[in-house]
């Protein structure tokens, strides 16, 4: 059994740094997590332990058991790939190659590395495919990878990660891509393909609830230097880099409840919105949904990809037109809505931005319908508020960093003054100390003018921060609503129950308890095959 | 502006557009050129032929001299260079004339495609779908064929590159248009009450520019082509008008006795095209980036 | 490679490819013995292809060259080179046809020993039904004398509506045809050269498909056919050289290919390679590319037949419409002229030459040499002004119709050469490009014709008649269209003479009053006559015997040889 | 996939009729007469009346095209002298030039325009893919250089301007070739593919340069996916991830290119048929232009639509069989 050691790794592309001087140790059977968020250099690290950079100058050293990893020549380092150190991927769509068949792919590489038989490494591949718990294996290894869904796929990328005994599996981001639920099995898969393989987990995320509770040690990384490393318990519980203190109160914090008890402001009642689709059943993406927004409230909405939960929000701004059921405003049908009363503010500040006219230009937009001669001064006026310059006034969205685009978004939505704020995942592409000051922003904006929101999110600890009410949503129902600390303390529903217990969590003890849990409570691993 | 700054690193992109240039000023002075050689373009000069040999220009290299500063057409004896440079006029004026067409009809169709019902929509697609399956070449020759010959020319010629090659752009314009009309601004937009006709004005025609150009560039050869293979087979402008294709129709029966009668206008031809497709692959890259690494 | 395509059909193509008074063979013919040049295959390479093999729809001169190897007719040309090939021969008759009533009736005795390609006999009446169903209107295409020729022929519909047939054709018994003309015509034993002479058997004719494998009476018989591709001969069994002393028919095989290009042609002619050796055409003129190395004494001098086809390039006035009405203004059209481009723009001095007279110089048609607007060769530009100020004119427009394509000469090419000429004398021309498809039919209908148009007149046969009747006499003028008398031409005079000259069966008498009487109208300035026509044809290194006979300016494939 | 193919089979038929109603108003429109044509010198008014009767051409352009229909979906009859001669459906009529079955015109030439198409697009392929791996695997080496530089050249020069110079030198200046003439494959095929291969370079030139770049692209941006990258790091030799993978990817949009490019070619091939004086579909249509003969022009025209629909078709059935992902819609 090998050891992983890195000593004072280097990486560089060209003048820029991305790794400095970074030292960690990996026993043999261990696990370790690395923590950071994105250019952190944590994703170039795993890459060279693999010597998958093309580009890159590499100094320091990898040592991995008797083998100094820096100095392999090609042909070495297939040996050592595959073979003796295993990759998981982030996106387990484009990790695979969409040509051949999972079962095929996996053999290809037994059979490289082992030079058994077409017939063994078949058998190694439905063999491997059953330890990840793909059910009916030897069916389901002659699909090709679009027919699987992306946790499956994910099963699928372990399954071929497990197929030549690895000593090592290094996971990069390996359920950032997925619902929280498949999340929470891929991680108990690896947990488990550890304790019965007795391979070395190296687990990369930016998430310190998906390394807590799967990692003995941990390192945590920013700007490509290691703030800090030890003990998982020991690291999260009492962090000694300012750093870490900063990443963990970065993540959101449950709230006080606030009971408002306002008039109805967004009536939905017996919602539906089917779309129709050639010789076949239509997706019923949003199913029989009566809810009301009061008047002053934030109202979260829970879902995982797929519940419907994108369209339930352009329905409450009138974009979509249900296919049954009304939406009313204050009592009049959300069609017939004035100006711009009901506003929203998107997933991706990119793409909602139109990247050929100034962000200045973007906010003025609805001033000038509504008739301003010249926005200019109120324009800036928002940037002021949402803590942008005014200088940004002239700039192109390109020119500006994730953050500061969804600060944009957000001025955007509130030129026209609206009385409704439908928020479709604001901050889930943004890095968690970004996130934070988004929803702290948003937090202030509601109380300084009296907003009603709609928070959209997947994500239950954002919800239970900013949320008054949640409503839960599943195959475009409403399984579950009630008043956020009721339904967090005491979810009704078994869906919502296997939500919370999914959710990672930064304390390790907390989420060995959840492991516990959501054994106990079984969740078949997912059948479903396929979207498109 | 980025764009411009990669197009001047573009040394490609530079030569093409320098030969461009000059090209279309040869075409738009034809007149003022061949004032200055102190020759046009229909001026016979028998006595500068060999009429035994079939009328051969006497002289090397076709005729070449100071006074004729490319030599003379074999058969007629007119002065080569005027005949060139008046050519210019015609296969680029009916290439960028056909170019405009086609993006103006091509967008038009594209964007009331993309932005408009379900049913415009599957009305348009259908059509364009009809246009890209027409033969566009065997279409060609018979419509131009058939059309009565004192119909212009030159407009004609262009007329019908352009009913027949809109397809494309209509095409690649209604994609563009429905992937934009999905994004996420274009919603916002509306949010704010924005009218139909404004978002396809403020948020849909900035966004369709760059895809529409850097098609037209590459339409602009393409159509050059055309021009000249039409006249080539004779169904093109009418020979009194020279053309380079039409030229080298002619030609052909004399790349022997007088190869300057072919290397003239058939190099200009390639120099020429050369010269658009280098233009339109740096403004491709240019423009987009990204796309031009998967065109490529 | 030049044009689109020839527009040219059978009957045309033909046509051009006409015949020759005093064109000389450059090639050595005084070795050849016509008993031993059996064998080998002949490779044709034409560039247009024959699109009817119908011997009522071919429009030939003299049986044309490749349908003469197939079908027989009453008389034929008699092939030699030079001024006395101008002259017909008896073929399937024994003589040239006795006439009578003043030239109104022609008699003919057929030889003995005349077979189909299946041996059954040939008879007089398969030589009326073939001349019958060359009046089908299902089978168009074919010369149009014989409908106005003989008597109440000309609303004949074919023998498929109208199965008595003709009347005025007589088969009194199997050896002896008897045609009733309606008026003296003294050309007759010309016409019976035509094709539609050529002898059809009833019991075989399929109408329209007829063609796909007609009977031949000739040395040779169709083995596969495509129209305007392919078209492979073989020896017919049936016919023999000792019936038929004009044909030699030395090859054993003769092989058709159309559809390419001219240059392509003259290319593989002059490289020879592999069977391009044994290759000929009768439609490809020699181009530039190979004017350039003739006349030096290089190899190809002796791969070359140089003869005449009696053709004239002319410009037509129509004399009813202003300004072409005013003689003067014809007459300073006539001095402005530049001869010289013109024949450039044929193709050189080799191929064509300057003319004042509307007959072209072969004597056999009568030519008699005249000048009247004497301007050089480059024309005179100060006459024609001078001309001008004498009619009043200043400031003169016109337009000048030409077909769209320069295949036929008619082109834009010769046009513009025209049209520079006339700016040196001021006159201003504007051109009108007609589609050379419909261009006869443009100028052929008074109420369409342009003012002025660019004209080619080419001899049916070698007489001065074919040539001026239907351009000079005043009762052919054709309302309705497919007129050629484009002046509008009609002076009593004129037509009583052409009458006398139709009644003379002495050829000598006829061509010099057919030359007197192109002298005479050419004072009038009807027409301007340009240019005539001159044929070079190259052949492959191994072809012997390749020499233009008198009638149709180019080789005879009846009498080529590969052996 | 049947309704797919209905679907696709309702939509061809859809294209054809317009075309065909198209090019028939427009000879309706059009002054020319093909009757002038086939009646020949010295026609008089009387006997073109009678020719315009008998080629069915005196009748109104709705009922000609209405015969035309009929014929085209039932047969029809011609008179013929003696006898009528029936014209099996799907009958295209008769030439008015020759009077041959259009159908048997086109079914002459096609073997001529297939052969020069199919050798074109064969060479196209292999030069234009084997340039494109070079270039995608040396990119932006001089390798890569050279290949992108013939590519913008390629695209620069029109079909008959490559033909005229290959005739220049191969044919004339060198005589290593003959000049063209068609061979049937089944007569003898070296002579076929002797006399081919100058139309056949002429012809590739542009369809090389395409599909260069697009195989370079494609490998480039294959090379550039995540699967590439979970390959290398499963240890799979280079070789062998991109001719398996790399090439595969970028392979997949050259199938549906070619399919549409053959029709594309073959219907194109006019000016090469015409510059090279091979006999195929190209030059038949060109003599039919200009004598007016509008049943070949039709026919012509309705091949040249069906084969590019056909090729739509295969395109997209052959993309469904080389990518697994796709479904047809």
């Amino acid at each position: 059994m090998s050891t992983l050691t890195v000593e004072d790794l280097r990486i560089r592309f060209g003048d820029t740094v991305a790794v400095d001087g970074l030292s960690f140790a990996l026993p043999a059977g261990g696990t370790l997590g690395i923590v950071g968020e994105s250019g952190s250099g944590k994703s170039a690290t795993a890459l060279a332990l693999l010597g998958l950079h093309t580009s890159a100058t590499i100094e320091g050293r990898i040592g991995f058991g008797d083998l100094d990893l820096t100095g392999l020549d090609d042909k070495r380092w297939r040996r050592v790939r595959g073979a003796r150190i295993a990759m998981v991927f982030q996106e387990p769509l484009t990790a695979l190659s969409p040509f051949h068949t999972i079962g095929d792919q996996i053999a290809e590489v037994y059979r490289l590395h082992t030079g058994a038989s077409r017939k063994a490494a078949r058998q190694r591949a439905v063999e491997v495919l059953r330890q990840v718990h793909i059910p009916d294996p030897a069916r389901r290894a002659s699909n090709y990878p679009h027919q699987f869904s992306g946790g499956m796929r994910q099963r699928a990328l372990i399954a071929m990660a497990l197929a030549c005994r690895p000593q090592l599996i290094v996971a990069d981001e390996p359920t950032t891509a997925l619902d929280v639920t498949v999340q929470a099995q891929i991680l108990d898969l690896l947990d488990e393909v550890r304790e019965t393989t007795g391979t070395a987990l190296l687990l990369i995320s930016h998430d310190l609830g998906v390394v807590a509770g799967s990692t003995d040690r941990v390192v945590v990384m920013r700007r490509g230097i290691a703030v800090e490393q030890g003990e998982t318990a020991a690291v999260l519980g009492a962090p000694a880099d300012a750093y870490t203190r900063e990443l963990l109160q970065a993540a959101p914090h449950p709230t006080p409840p606030r009971q408002i008890a306002g008039e109805p402001l967004l009536r939905l009642c017996g919602v539906r919105k089917h779309f129709k689709q050639r010789r076949r059943e239509p997706v019923k993406a949003v199913d029989d949904v009566s809810v009301d927004v009061r008047s002053g409230e934030t109202l979260g909405i829970v879902g995982e990809s797929g519940t419907g939960k994108t369209t339930l929000a352009r329905l409450m701004t009138g974009l979509l037109t249900p296919s049954a059921g009304t939406i009313t405003l204050d009592g009049v049908d959300i069609a017939r809505r004035r100006g711009g009363s009901v506003q929203m503010v998107f997933q991706d500040p990119l793409s909602s931005l139109n990247p050929r006219r100034t962000i200045g230009e973007s906010i003025a937009d609805p001033l000038r319908l509504s008739g301003v001669r010249d926005p200019r001064p109120r324009v800036e006026d928002l940037l002021e508020r949402v803590g942008l310059a005014h200088r940004e006034y002239d700039r192109y969205p390109h020119q500006l960093s994730g953050g500061m685009r969804q600060r944009v978004g957000i001025a955007r939505a509130l030129a026209p003054h609206p009385r409704l704020i439908i928020c479709d995942e604001p901050v889930s592409s943004l890095d968690v100390t970004t996130q934070a000051q988004v929803l702290a922003l948003l937090e202030d904006l509601r109380e300084e003018l009296g907003l009603t929101m709609v928070f959209v999110s997947h994500d239950l600890a954002v919800l239970r921060q900013i949320a008054d009410r949640v409503a839960v949503l599943a195959d475009g129902r409403i399984v579950e609503i009630g008043d956020t600390a009721q339904v967090y303390a005491a979810p009704q529903h078994p869906y919502t129950k296997e939500l919370l217990a999914a959710v990672p969590v930064a304390d390790p003890a907390e989420a060995r308890r959840l492991r516990a849990l959501r054994r106990s409570l079984d969740p078949q691993p997912e059948t479903t095959s396929p979207q498109r | 502006m980025t764009v411009l700054r990669r197009l001047r690193g573009d040394r490609g992109f530079l030569a093409g557009a320098v030969v461009a240039l000059l090209m279309v000023l040869v075409a738009v002075a034809a007149p003022l050129l061949a004032a200055a050689a102190g020759q046009d373009y229909t001026t016979y000069h028998d006595n500068l032929l060999d009429s035994a040999r079939g009328g051969v220009p006497l002289g090397r290299f076709g005729g070449l001299g100071a006074e004729h500063w490319l030599g003379v057409e074999p058969a007629t004896g007119r002065d080569l260079f005027a005949r060139v440079v008046y050519g210019a006029r015609v296969s680029l004026g009916v290439a960028v004339g056909a170019t405009l067409l086609q993006v103006l009809f091509g967008v038009l169709v594209g964007t009331a495609a993309g932005l408009g019902g379900r049913w415009a929509d599957a009305a348009l697609t259908r059509v364009v779908d009809l246009v890209l399956a027409v033969p566009s070449l065997v279409l060609a020759i018979s419509l131009l064929a058939i059309v009565p010959t004192d119909w212009p020319r030159p407009l004609l010629l262009a007329a019908v590159i352009a009913i027949l090659g809109w397809g494309g752009t209509a095409r690649i314009t209604r994609g563009e248009t429905l992937s934009l009309r999905t994004r996420d601004y274009v919603a916002a937009a509306r949010l704010s009450g924005a009218g139909r006709f404004r978002i396809a004005r403020r948020e849909i025609a900035p966004g369709l520019a760059a895809p529409v150009l850097t098609y037209a560039a590459l339409l602009l050869p393409t159509n050059m082509i055309s021009e000249a293979g039409l006249s080539f087979l004779g169904v093109g402008v009418r020979p009194p008008t020279p053309s380079w294709g039409q030229m080298l129709s002619t030609a052909t029966t004399w790349f022997r006795a007088d190869p300057m009668y072919v290397l003239v206008p058939g190099g200009l031809l390639f120099l020429t095209l050369l010269a658009f497709v280098l233009v339109a692959n740096g403004l491709r890259r240019a423009l987009d980036p990204r796309q031009s690494e998967v065109l490529r | 490679m030049r044009r689109i395509a020839p527009v040219v059909m059978a009957g045309t193509l033909l046509l051009a490819a006409g015949c020759d008074g005093s064109g000389g063979a450059t090639s050595s013919s005084a070795a050849f013995d016509p008993a031993t040049c059996q064998g080998g295959t002949l490779a044709v390479l034409n560039q247009g292809g024959i699109s009817h093999l119908d011997p009522a729809r071919l429009y030939t001169s003299g049986g044309g060259n490749i349908p003469s190897l197939l079908f027989r007719t009453l008389t034929t040309r008699n092939r030699q080179p030079g001024e006395a090939g101008a002259k017909p021969a008896p073929d399937l008759a024994t003589d040239l046809g006795t006439p009578s009533d003043g030239a109104r009736t022609w008699t003919y005795k057929l030889r003995d020993g005349i077979f189909f390609e299946d041996g059954t006999p040939i008879t007089s009446a398969d030589i009326k039904y073939g001349i019958e169903r060359s009046f089908a209107p299902e089978l168009p295409g074919g010369a149009p004398y014989l409908r106005d020729w003989l008597q109440d022929a000309a609303d004949y519909q074919g023998p498929y509506k109208q199965p008595e047939g003709i009347k005025a054709i007589e088969t009194p018994d199997d050896k002896t045809i008897v045609f009733k003309l309606r008026k003296p015509e003294g050309d007759f034993p010309y016409l019976a050269t035509a094709t539609q002479f050529a002898p059809v058997p009833k019991a075989k004719d399929k109408g329209v498909g007829y063609e796909a494998h007609p009977i031949s009476s000739g040395p040779y018989m169709v083995e596969s056919y495509q129209p305007k591709k392919s078209l492979a001969l073989v020896r017919n069994p049936h016919w023999s050289g000792k019936i038929d002393s004009l044909r030699y028919a030395c090859p054993d095989r003769i092989e058709v290919t159309s559809g390419l290009d001219a240059a392509v042609i003259n290319q593989r002619l002059v490289s020879g390679a592999g069977p391009d050796a044994d290759a000929v055409t009768t439609d490809a003129v020699v181009g530039p590319e190979q004017l350039a190395q003739l006349g030096n004494g290089g190899p190809l001098d002796k791969q070359v037949a140089r003869g005449e086809f009696p053709a004239t390039y002319y410009l037509a006035f129509n004399t009813k419409k202003a300004p072409f009405d005013n003689e003067k203004v014809r007459e300073a059209i006539s001095y402005a002229v530049n001869r010289t481009s013109v024949v450039n723009a044929l193709g050189g001095s080799t191929v064509a030459g300057p003319s004042t007279t509307f007959l072209p110089p072969q004597k056999t048609l009568g030519h008699q040499p005249y000048d009247y607007f004497p301007a050089g060769d480059n024309g005179d530009p100060a006459k024609a002004k001078q001309a001008l100020a004498d009619a009043g004119v200043t400031n003169l427009t016109i337009e000048l119709a030409h077909e769209n394509d320069d295949s036929q000469g008619l082109g834009p090419k010769v046009a513009a050469a025209v049209q520079e000429a006339l700016k040196q004398a001021g006159i201003t021309v504007k051109l009108t490009a007609i589609d050379a498809a419909t261009y006869r039919d443009v100028t052929g209908k008074p109420a369409t014709q342009p003012g002025l148009s660019l004209q080619y007149w080419g001899a049916d046969w070698p007489s001065g008649g074919p040539f001026l009747i239907p351009i000079f006499d005043g009762r052919q003028i054709i309302k309705a269209g497919g007129n050629f008398n484009l002046a509008q031409y009609d002076d009593p005079a004129v037509n009583a003479e052409i009458d006398a000259i139709n009644a003379l069966t002495d050829q000598s008498q006829a061509q010099a009053r057919w030359g007197a009487l192109d002298a005479k109208i050419g004072k009038l300035a009807l027409t301007v006559p340009l240019a005539y026509e001159k044929d070079v044809y190259l052949f492959g290194k191994n072809v012997k015997n390749a020499v233009p006979d008198g009638w149709r300016g180019t080789y005879d494939l009846a009498r080529i040889s590969v052996k | 996939m049947i309704g797919y193919l209905v679907r696709r089979l309702g939509g061809a038929v859809l294209v054809l009729f317009g075309l065909s109603l198209l090019l028939y108003g427009l000879f309706y429109l059009a002054p020319s007469d093909p009757a002038i044509l086939t009646c020949g010198k010295g026609c008089t008014p009387d006997r073109l009346a009678e020719v315009r009767h008998a080629m069915g051409v005196d009748e109104p352009a709705a009922t000609q095209y209405a015969h035309f229909v009929r014929g085209l979906v039932g047969g029809r009859d011609y008179p013929a002298g003696p006898a009528t001669r029936h014209c099996p459906a799907p009958c295209l009529g008769y030439s008015f030039e020759t009077d041959q079955p259009v159908t048997r015109l086109l079914l002459d030439r096609l073997p001529v325009s297939a052969s020069l198409a199919l050798g074109a697009e064969v060479l196209a392929l292999t030069a234009g893919i084997g340039a494109g791996v070079l270039s995608g695997l040396h990119r932006y080496r001089w390798l890569d250089r050279i290949v992108n530089g013939l590519v913008l050249a390629g695209y620069a020069v029109p079909v008959f301007l490559v033909g005229l110079l290959l005739l220049l030198l191969f044919c004339v200046q060198l005589q290593w070739l003959p000049f063209p003439s068609y061979v049937p494959l089944t007569t003898d095929p070296l002579a076929w593919a002797q006399n081919l291969l100058l139309p056949w370079v002429a012809l590739a030139v542009i369809q090389t340069a395409a599909y260069a770049r697009l195989t370079r692209a494609g490998i480039q941006e294959t090379l550039a996916e995540e699967h590439i990258r979970t390959a290398r790091a499963y240890g799979l030799p280079e070789r062998r991830i991109i001719w398996r993978r790399a090439l595969r990817g970028a392979l997949l949009p050259l199938v549906t290119l070619t399919a549409i490019d053959l029709a594309a070619v073959m219907t194109s091939a006019v000016l090469t048929e015409t510059m090279f004086g091979l006999p195929g579909v190209g030059q038949l249509l060109v003599g039919a232009v200009n004598q007016i003969d509008l049943p070949v022009v039709v026919g012509v025209t309705l091949l040249a639509g069906l084969l590019i629909v056909a090729a739509n078709t295969v395109a997209d059935l052959l993309y469904r069989a080389v990518d697994p992902r796709v479904e047809l819609r």
